[in-house]
């Protein structure tokens, strides 16, 4: 599993795409939880969403392996 | 990503005015409206001197491509151009264009006004300030 | 009639978006709203050949000039500039620009919309329409 | 006096600048009533106004005849 990262995620896990061998988390929600551990950097900036095949997704949505997974910081574009 | 109706790009050179106005004129439309969103000199008090727009480019053409499809489907536009800038950008620079044409203006206006609004409040895209001081994220910290 | 924050014109030649876009640009101004009204080819279920504008200049220049105020004073936004044409005026042709800038945009989409509809409410111009069997002038009759 | 006209107003008088001569109505709202009965046309379209020295002016303003005058038909700028 690929993760892409952008923003300050990109900063906070020093690489513009992580890579999860063996299990990997099986929601959303598993995956937030995944990364605020493994990244505790995370729970001091504002709520990051992940998208899933570059639509956003809620916490239920279920990963799989070829997913194309981001995660996204608050947008400030524009 | 170019339709007959809508025109989306995220750019890493100068945005140009005149192609987003180009391709939203037609014949049948009295009414167009154009947002700039250029970079400012100044941001909550402290002196800005420039930014850099990174940009989930896929996923960015894809809700951009959305936005666009409400201004015309609900708002009843014919035409939106929505050029965003990518990378480090100067001050004055434009940072993002959405143009749009309509038979009157009053949908001009609205189509408009919602576009950029959605466009800050769910594409990925991402900004980075550069202060005389440092530099930050906008939006990532509380 | 031009001064540091506003540029009022009445051009008998085809306007530029350029030239009022490069006046509104402001290193401290983040939102650049543009109105564009170009001539449409059908009006109230006819076809329209081309336009023909009549102008009061020496007073139009005066209400302009107060809109502007207006936009600047009671809007808050740091530039306009409103560019209208006189004379003969062919399909997609500008008739009107209206440009304003201010640090956010929420101010230049007002003024712009404030300074679009006064024009059309209170400016001593008049539009001569060309349809494909006869000519009026709009608003004339009841 | 002299009244410039503009729009459908040149159209029925004609003429892009009357002069009037001798006695001259002495207020707005006179020279309303003196336009409509020289030219009955003005009845059948809508309301015109009446600009005093480049400002939209009320029935009850004298006018003088170094005035700059005008008959302001519906405007249709934009």
């Amino acid at each position: 599993m690929e993760i892409k990262c952008f923003g300050i995620a990109k900063e906070i896990t020093a690489s513009s795409s992580l890579k999860i061998d063996g299990a990997i988390p099986g929601d959303v929600k598993s995956l937030k939880e995944w990364l605020k551990l493994k990244y505790p950097a995370f729970n001091n900036i504002n709520n990051c969403l992940i998208a899933v095949n570059q639509e956003y997704a809620e916490d239920t949505v279920a990963l799989y392996p070829t997913d194309e997974i981001a995660i996204i910081p608050p947008v400030s574009g524009g | 990503m170019k339709s007959n109706k809508t025109d989306i790009q995220i750019l890493s050179t100068p945005l140009s005015l005149d192609d987003c106005y180009n391709f939203i004129l037609d014949e049948s439309c009295g009414g167009l409206c154009l947002f700039v969103g250029t970079v400012r000199n100044h941001n909550k008090g402290k002196t800005v001197t420039h930014l850099d727009f990174e940009a989930y480019e896929g996923m960015a053409l894809k809700e951009l491509a959305k936005i666009a499809a409400t201004a015309i489907n609900e708002y009843g536009v014919k035409h939106i151009a929505i050029h965003h800038r990518q990378g480090a950008v100067g001050l004055t620079e434009k940072a993002v264009i959405i143009a749009v044409s309509s038979v009157h203006r009053k949908a001009a206006f609205e189509a408009c006004e919602f576009a950029i609004a959605a466009l800050k409040e769910r594409v990925p895209i991402w900004k980075k300030e550069f202060l005389l001081d440092g530099s930050h994220w906008v939006n990532a910290r509380p």
